[in-house]
């Protein structure tokens, strides 16, 4: 198996026109956590809509595993081992905890369409969900509605069912955004509990967090790839320090 | 009226500091207000206080209620009670969509509020004047150049930090003198966050009155005139720009950053 | 013997709002019912006679379902009105099912009697065989030779449309072709453009009531007439004359089973009808209304019971002869055979509803089909 | 929970001693036209209560299972349990059609391209010619069960109807709270989500829509026999407002509600019979109010008042 | 068969005028509002019965039978009248839906569809009242070459095409319609801006319904005025709505007058068919373009 579990080659999507991205090839290694940043409008965003197949690239492939998934359905490649979350909290506000989790684990039974059995099939499944529960530190919420919960609660049931269907590859679109600091520092915590074994694409605009989990970035501006490497590296690139956190390479040295 | 009064155009009245206008009435004064949304009480009792050409910062955790205090003053809330005294007027009972022309208030809401079924261009010429002296097109555009080449896009096609120009640019336009701020550096790279910080000062300069929302300390800080932190819809603390390096404990314990 | 239940019930089940709501049924209908009841006495027997009424909207599940209830609930004797044939065809069914007598008026269709006859079944006035006897011999003996058809799209209208076909044909005439038009069209200038492109010398009208009227008017307003093509309304009410207007229905000739100025006793009974229901003017359905509800009372006095089988054999020996029919028979398959009449729209010279004149007389066995044509299967 | 178990007990006891009671104090027809509509609400529910989507074309389902089960009693002879069973088949087979189709799009996309496509039915209910166009299929046989039950006999064909209904009740009951239904209601809440675990949502949708039109095939069919008659008035889109008004005035998502609503509109139907089309109006003021004033429906009223829920 | 496929084509545009016309209405209504009216058609029957009141019966009432309120004032007052009743149905029916999902302000609108519908069978029974009023400067034909055409239906033809383009202006160039795209998206912002957008919506809806008003005036002298004739209408006018792409002002114009033609022009081949071409187009136009032909994905 190759090193790296996902690669992409000349990436390019067209809007009306636009090259939002234009020959972008990333070569995520397994087992890491990647990040990606950029200025605004680089096409972050949009990296990840054509990763997780919420929109079609105009050119390019998208290789997992050594397998090209870059025509696969949504669907296809979350059962392949490919999840991603949210920017908004992603639950199922009516269901409780366990339900929530459950339905991450449920379809590994094979009676998702069993439509004439009873639900009671499904309680089969209730301690491993309990267990997936008490890895996030939700083990008292089991019973609680989704949408009873505060929000730092309801990201972690929904990194904990993310975790439920125990993803190669996980894809983070800004988990900290919109968050206080406390809950960023425990949010960051989680990331870095649950990478062990897998690997981990993230978008995030917070340096602090990046600096502190990533182990590869990729810096994007205007639909390209501008650098590449670690932190260390990239946060000393004079272009990306231009591009990116504006200041000029002689401000910096300064 | 005493609108009369303070009506000049915010270009061409001078930056006054805040000895200066000591004595005329302050632009904006709040007193023991509330608000609701629903059965939810949120603000118990705010107070603040605004001059012409100042810029305050609201601090405050998550859900502390700064946002609500903006909604409040904008009238989108369910309820709120209180005062609020724009230039001497009150406007606690007035219907939500008199405040902005009758304040020449301009709203950058938290969450934007681009509109997705509107162009680029749309958006920056939609809301409608509420006073004289609002920047031309031009201006806007120097200010940030990005904007320029997406005019004919959708709203919602522009990447975040593109939206919050726009969200910026287009009540700039308006002729507003006091503009309410919410949160717009969230999300924002680094460089963008900068440019932003030398327009809000260079629109300080030329005369607006802002308060500004903010979660960016560091972006906040060397900006304004004056901080107000808030816990639970009140005001708990009130810190002079001048003071903010000796302050420091006290924020850091408010705000845990 | 005696009276089922102490009282005789009348059903009227018509179309109280729709296209025939006007001429052929709706309250007019039931006027006429009402008004026989009255002049028969209010009882039969010393029983009171009852009447009750209801709206098929012209669907035949709304009919059946009603007279289902009719008959399982409120145990009516006789369902009569039944305008639109395929209302009728599904009522006679239902209730000859359940041994309840029906007297269709309003319907045309002659599978009534002819291959769904039922044995309790009664076709009383006219039919779509009757209509066209009159009618298109007289257009197609003046020349009318090629015919489009403009079809009512259910039974009443393609049994109108097949039956005015053969007696075209008898005579040497051909049809061209024909459209399909749904109940309670309201424009219908696409059609009158094919019958125009068609090139056929007569335009046939195999529908009725609103939808004849508006037919008309629309090929006035596309100058389809100026055009030389003639119109030809199969069935034509005096009441349709009317809201045309004569200048535009001039010169038309239109069959009928009755015609209120043709004697004294069909005057004197408009004026008493007139009196009845505030003045409404009748039309031939509502004179066949009033004229089976006295036969049928006649029928059960006569039998001295309501039972349904008693009452339809003396139905069957009785010679009905009043204003409405002279010299009519009920046949075996349920058929009134009586005499008809070829009418054409005059100005009014007696009253506002003196718009045509009689100008033939058709004779019962004419204008009907015999027993043996109709292929009811009661008749071996 | 002890609560919602008791209050479902107690709903269940009632649907089954009205079921089996009704016709010695209700005229038996009127009961049977209950059930039937009872059973195509029900259908109607799982599709909108429990997947989300608004169908706005039931009625093509409904009319044009009653037509093909019509024409195998009447045509091919077939006993009726057969040709239920046909017209069920042929419900499904149309649903799949019409599913595949309208699932492209959501929301009010959605119920509108329904309606189109039952009108495409409607059309042909009108221009085939074994459907006997305005006319309808008439006098369809009642016919003999198993065989030896002679259904033209009124409590047999009664209690015949009252063992569909019941059945057809169970089985979306039990669809409900299957694993299935599980997913079913994820997809309602959150369908992006959904989508990310995995579950290909469309074809879970597409069931839900095939099974929705299959029971509401059962139920035509089932009303074809009862009266005898299949017409155009099954088909038509008023037919498809009708269910709709039925589900939402009973309570959407609820298990109860949509038979109590088919209740209240039949019946407000049959005692309002005699005041011609003012019946319309009071149809009409009945969906205005019940938009505005409880969108929850009766038995989701029920719900609030006892704090409970599914019921 | 040339002259009978232009002239079966014409029809179709005649038709189309009222295709374009409700479905523009209707555009404009769910574009702005995001309100699904399914009573836009029996709004626009409620025109043409407001016309045939005008008319006929609304002297009699006031007492002076011999005053006929004639096609000419109706086309202006019949507007007003049905876009006031459209201003109090959204008012005090449709305002407390908004936030809900739209599926309720479609469901409302059925149910006043039906309370209309039922009310003007109840007065005036279900067949078509034939519209006296037809202006006499429009009686008579136009003799087009491949057929005589009734001028009055030129007229309508006309008259209608110059409204939808004017709407079409209104609301897609100029500023009145960018505030009207803004205020459904987010009325509180809106509101904020300092537009009084309650205001605004009601007046949007009362335009839009008095579209359909407008529409049943120029209908009446055509088609005899009928309780039932919006509800045959608004199945067809949804499946032009879906095929232009909802939401679209252009496509709701064009599609109405294309779809008019297509249907007519079917007549001349198969006339049963002509009712569903619409419909089958629909089926086509979903699987190759899902979001209509003018339609946009946001
Ligand atoms: N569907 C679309 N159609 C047209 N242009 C689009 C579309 N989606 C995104 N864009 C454009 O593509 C560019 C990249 O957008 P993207 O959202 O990926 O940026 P980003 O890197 O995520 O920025 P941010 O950090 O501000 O969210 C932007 O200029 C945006 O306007
Ligand atoms: N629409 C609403 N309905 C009910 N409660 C609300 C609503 N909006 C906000 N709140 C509540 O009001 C409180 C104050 O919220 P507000 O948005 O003003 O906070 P904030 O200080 O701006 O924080 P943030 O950093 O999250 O923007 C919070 O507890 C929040 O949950
Ligand atoms: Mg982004
Ligand atoms: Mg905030």
């Amino acid at each position: 198996m190759s090193d790296y579990i996902l690669e992409t080659h000349d990436l390019q999507v067209d809007f009306g026109g636009f090259l939002a991205v234009r020959g972008v090839d990333l070569k995520i290694a397994r087992g890491t956590i990647h990040a990606i940043i950029g200025p605004n409008g680089a096409g972050k965003t949009t990296v990840f809509n054509l990763l997780t197949k919420f929109h079609a690239p105009t050119a390019g492939r998208i290789v997992y595993n050594g397998t090209d998934i870059t025509h696969w359905k949504p669907a296809e490649i979350a059962n392949h081992g490919i999840v991603r979350s949210f920017q908004i909290s992603a639950v199922f506000p009516h269901l409780t905890a366990l339900e929530n989790v459950r339905l991450a684990l449920q379809r590994r039974l094979g009676v998702s369409y069993h439509f004439w059995r009873s639900r009671k099939v499904l309680q089969s499944l209730d301690r491993e969900a309990m267990e997936r529960l008490g890895q996030v530190g939700l083990q008292g919420f089991a019973q609680r509605r989704a949408v009873e919960m505060p929000y730092g609660r309801k990201r972690a049931l929904e990194i904990a069912t993310t975790l439920a269907l125990e993803p190669e590859l996980m894809l983070l679109d800004e988990p900290t955004q919109g968050m206080g600091t406390e809950d960023v520092g425990a949010v960051t915590d989680l990331i870095k509990k649950v990478s062990a074994g897998r690997t981990i694409v993230m978008v995030e605009h917070n340096l602090g967090v990046v600096a502190k989990l990533a182990d590869a970035i990729t810096v994007l501006n205007r639909g390209e790839v501008l650098a590449e490497g670690p932190y260390e590296t990239v946060s000393k690139d004079p272009a990306v320090m231009e591009a990116y956190m504006g200041v000029s390479a002689e401000e910096a040295s300064a | 009226m005493t609108r009369t009064t303070t009506a000049s155009s915010p270009a061409s009245s001078p930056a006054s500091s805040p000895a200066a206008t000591a004595a005329a009435p302050p632009l904006l004064r709040i007193r023991d207000l509330h608000a609701w949304y629903g059965e939810s009480h949120i603000l118990h009792g705010l107070d603040l206080e605004l001059n012409e050409g100042e810029l305050i910062t609201l601090l405050g955790r998550n859900g502390a209620g700064r946002t609500t205090t903006l909604r409040a003053i904008m009238g989108m809330v369910d309820r709120r009670t209180g005062s609020i005294e724009i230039g001497g007027e009150e406007f606690i009972s007035k219907p939500a969509h008199r405040i902005a022309p009758l304040g020449r208030i301009g709203y950058c809401p938290e969450e934007r509020g681009i509109f997705a079924s509107l162009t680029v261009g749309e958006n920056l010429m939609l809301p409608p004047a509420v006073g004289e002296g609002g920047m031309s097109l031009d201006e806007i555009f120097a200010m940030f150049p990005n904007l320029r080449e997406v005019q004919g896009r959708m709203g919602t096609r522009l990447s975040g930090g593109e939206q919050q120009m726009l969200a910026m640019a287009r009540i700039l336009r308006t002729g507003a003198r006091l503009l309410l701020l919410d949160e717009i550096t969230e999300g924002l790279a680094p460089v963008i966050v900068k440019a932003l910080g030398s327009a809000i000062r260079r629109l300080k300069d030329k005369g607006y009155t802002i308060v500004l929302v903010e979660q960016n300390f560091r972006f906040a800080a060397p900006l304004a005139d004056r901080h107000y932190v808030i816990e639970h819809g009140k005001v708990i603390d009130r810190i002079e720009g001048a003071e903010v390096e000796a302050s420091m404990d006290r924020l850091n314990h408010y705000l845990s950053v | 013997g005696g009276v089922s239940d102490g009282v005789v019930k009348i059903g009227v089940l018509g179309d109280m709002s729709g296209v025939y709501s006007t001429g052929f049924s709706g309250d007019g209908a039931v006027a006429a019912v009402k008004m026989a009841v009255r002049d028969f006495g209010g009882t039969v027997l010393g029983k009171p006679i009852e009447v009750i009424s209801a709206d098929h909207q012209n669907k035949a599940d709304v009919a059946s379902s009603t007279a289902r209830k009719w008959i399982d609930e409120d145990h009516v004797d006789m369902i009569t009105d039944l305008t639109n044939s395929a209302v009728a065809l599904a009522v006679q069914k239902l209730a000859s099912e359940k041994k309840v007598i029906t007297m269709a008026t309003g319907a045309a269709t002659t599978a009534l009697t002819g291959k769904d006859c039922t044995k309790y079944g009664i076709h009383y006035g006219y039919d779509t065989h009757a209509l066209p006897v009159g009618t298109a011999t007289a257009i197609v003996k003046n020349g009318g030779k090629s015919w489009y058809f403009i079809t009512a799209d259910y039974a009443f209208g393609h049994s109108l449309q097949d039956n005015t076909a053969s007696v075209v044909k008898s005579l040497g005439g051909k049809v061209v072709g024909s459209s399909d038009v749904p109940l309670a069209t309201t424009d219908f200038s696409s059609y009158l453009l094919q019958a125009q492109s068609s090139g056929a010398q007569v335009i046939g009208l195999a529908n009725a009531g609103q939808d004849t009227v508006n037919a008309v008017k629309q090929a006035h307003e596309f100058g389809i007439v100026e055009g030389g093509q003639q119109l030809a309304g199969m069935l034509v009410l005096i009441s349709d004359v009317k809201s045309l207007g004569t200048d535009i229905a001039k010169g038309l000739q239109f069959t009928s089973a009755w015609y209120w100025n043709h004697d004294d006793a069909s005057r004197k009974w408009k004026a008493e009808y007139e009196k009845f229901s505030n003045g409404a003017a009748p039309t031939f359905p509502h004179a066949a209304d009033y004229s089976l509800t006295m036969a049928y009372l006649k029928a059960i006095k006569a039998a001295g019971t309501d039972d349904p089988d008693a009452v339809r054999a003396e139905l069957g020996k009785m010679k009905i002869d009043d204003f409405f029919a002279h010299g009519g028979t009920i046949r075996k398959d349920g058929l009134l055979v009586h005499d008809m009449y070829l009418l054409k729209v005059q100005s009014p010279k007696d009253g506002p509803w003196d718009v045509a004149e009689v100008v033939r007389e058709i004779p019962g066995k004419d204008a009907f089909f015999s027993l043996a044509d109709g292929g009811c299967p009661l008749v071996k | 929970m002890a609560r919602t178990r008791v209050t479902q007990t107690v709903l269940w006891l009632l649907l089954l001693g009205f079921v089996l009671a009704a016709p010695a104090v209700l005229y038996p027809v009127f009961v049977m036209q209950l059930l039937c509509f009872a059973l195509f609400a029900c259908a109607f529910n799982l599709l909108i209560g429990f997947t989300g989507l608004l169908s706005f074309g039931h009625a093509a389902f409904f009319g044009g299972a009653a037509y093909v089960a019509g024409h195998a009693l009447t045509v091919w002879g077939f006993p009726p349990l057969l040709g239920i069973l046909t017209g069920t088949a042929f419900a499904a087979v149309l649903g799949y059609v019409v599913g595949a189709l309208a699932i492209r799009r959501q929301g009010i996309y959605f119920a509108m391209i329904t309606l189109a496509l039952a009108q495409i039915v409607y059309f042909f209910a009108l221009q085939l010619p074994f459907t006997g166009g305005e006319n309808g299929l008439q006098g369809i046989p009642r016919g003999h069960l198993l065989g030896f039950i002679d259904l033209n006999r009124p409590l047999a064909m009664y209690y015949f109807v009252a063992a569909i209904f019941m059945a057809g009740f169970l089985f979306i009951y039990r669809i409900i709270h299957s694993p299935f239904g599980q997913v079913l209601q994820a997809v309602r809440e959150n369908e992006p989500r959904a989508l990310s675990l995995g579950y290909n949502v469309d074809r879970y949708k597409l069931i839900a829509f095939v099974l929705s039109a299959a029971l509401s095939g059962l139920a035509g069919s089932t009303k074809c026999i009862v009266f005898q008659f299949a017409s155009l008035t099954d088909a038509h889109w008023q037919m498809s407002g009708e269910v709709i008004l039925m589900t939402l005035l009973g309570g959407l998502g609820t298990i109860f509600g949509p038979v109590v609503g088919a209740f209240i509109v039949v019946a407000l139907q049959q005692v309002l019979s005699s005041i011609g089309s003012w019946v319309q109006v009071v149809i009409g003021a009945t969906f205005i109010a019940c938009v505005l004033l409880f969108r929850r429906g009766v038995i989701g009223e029920i719900e609030k008042l006892l704090k409970i829920s599914s019921i | 068969m040339i002259r009978l496929i232009l002239a079966q084509g014409m029809l179709g545009l005649n038709n189309g005028v009222f295709y374009a016309m409700l479905s523009l209405g209707l555009a404009i209504i769910f574009g702005l509002l995001n309100v699904v009216n399914f009573a836009h058609g029996a709004l626009y029957m409620t025109g043409a019965f407001t016309a045939l009141i005008l008319y006929s019966y609304f002297g009699v009432w006031i007492g002076m039978e011999w005053l006929h309120i004639g096609f000419w004032p109706a086309l202006v007052l019949v507007p007003l009248i049905v876009g006031c009743f459209g201003m109090l149905m959204e008012r005090f029916m449709l305002r407390w839906l908004y936030g809900l999902d739209p599926i309720y302000s479609l469901l409302l609108t059925f149910g006043v569809t039906l309370v209309l519908q039922g009310l003007f069978i109840n007065f005036f029974n279900a067949s078509g009242t034939p519209y006296p009023g037809q202006p006499a400067a429009l009686r008579g034909v136009v003799n087009l070459g491949f057929m005589m055409f009734p001028k009055y239906r030129l007229f309508v033809i006309l008259f209608s095409i110059a409204v939808c383009l004017a709407v079409w202006y209104v609301i897609e160039r100029t500023r009145i319609g960018a505030l009207l795209r803004a205020g459904t998206e987010n009325p509180e912002l809106v509101k904020a801006f300092g537009i009084n957008v309650p205001l605004m919506v009601t007046l949007t809806f009362g335009f839009g319904s008095g579209l359909a008003g407008l529409a049943g005036v120029l209908a009446a002298p055509i088609y005899s005025v009928s309780p039932l004739m919006g509800a045959d209408l608004i199945i067809i006018i949804f499946a032009v709505v879906v095929i232009g792409g909802m939401g679209s002002i252009m496509g709701a114009v064009v599609t109405g007058f294309a779809l008019g033609l297509i249907e007519g022009i079917t007549k001349v081949f198969y006339a049963p068919a002509a009712n569903t071409v619409i419909f089958f187009l629909m089926v086509v136009v979903l699987l190759v373009r899902p979001a209509g032909l003018f339609g946009r994905t946001r």
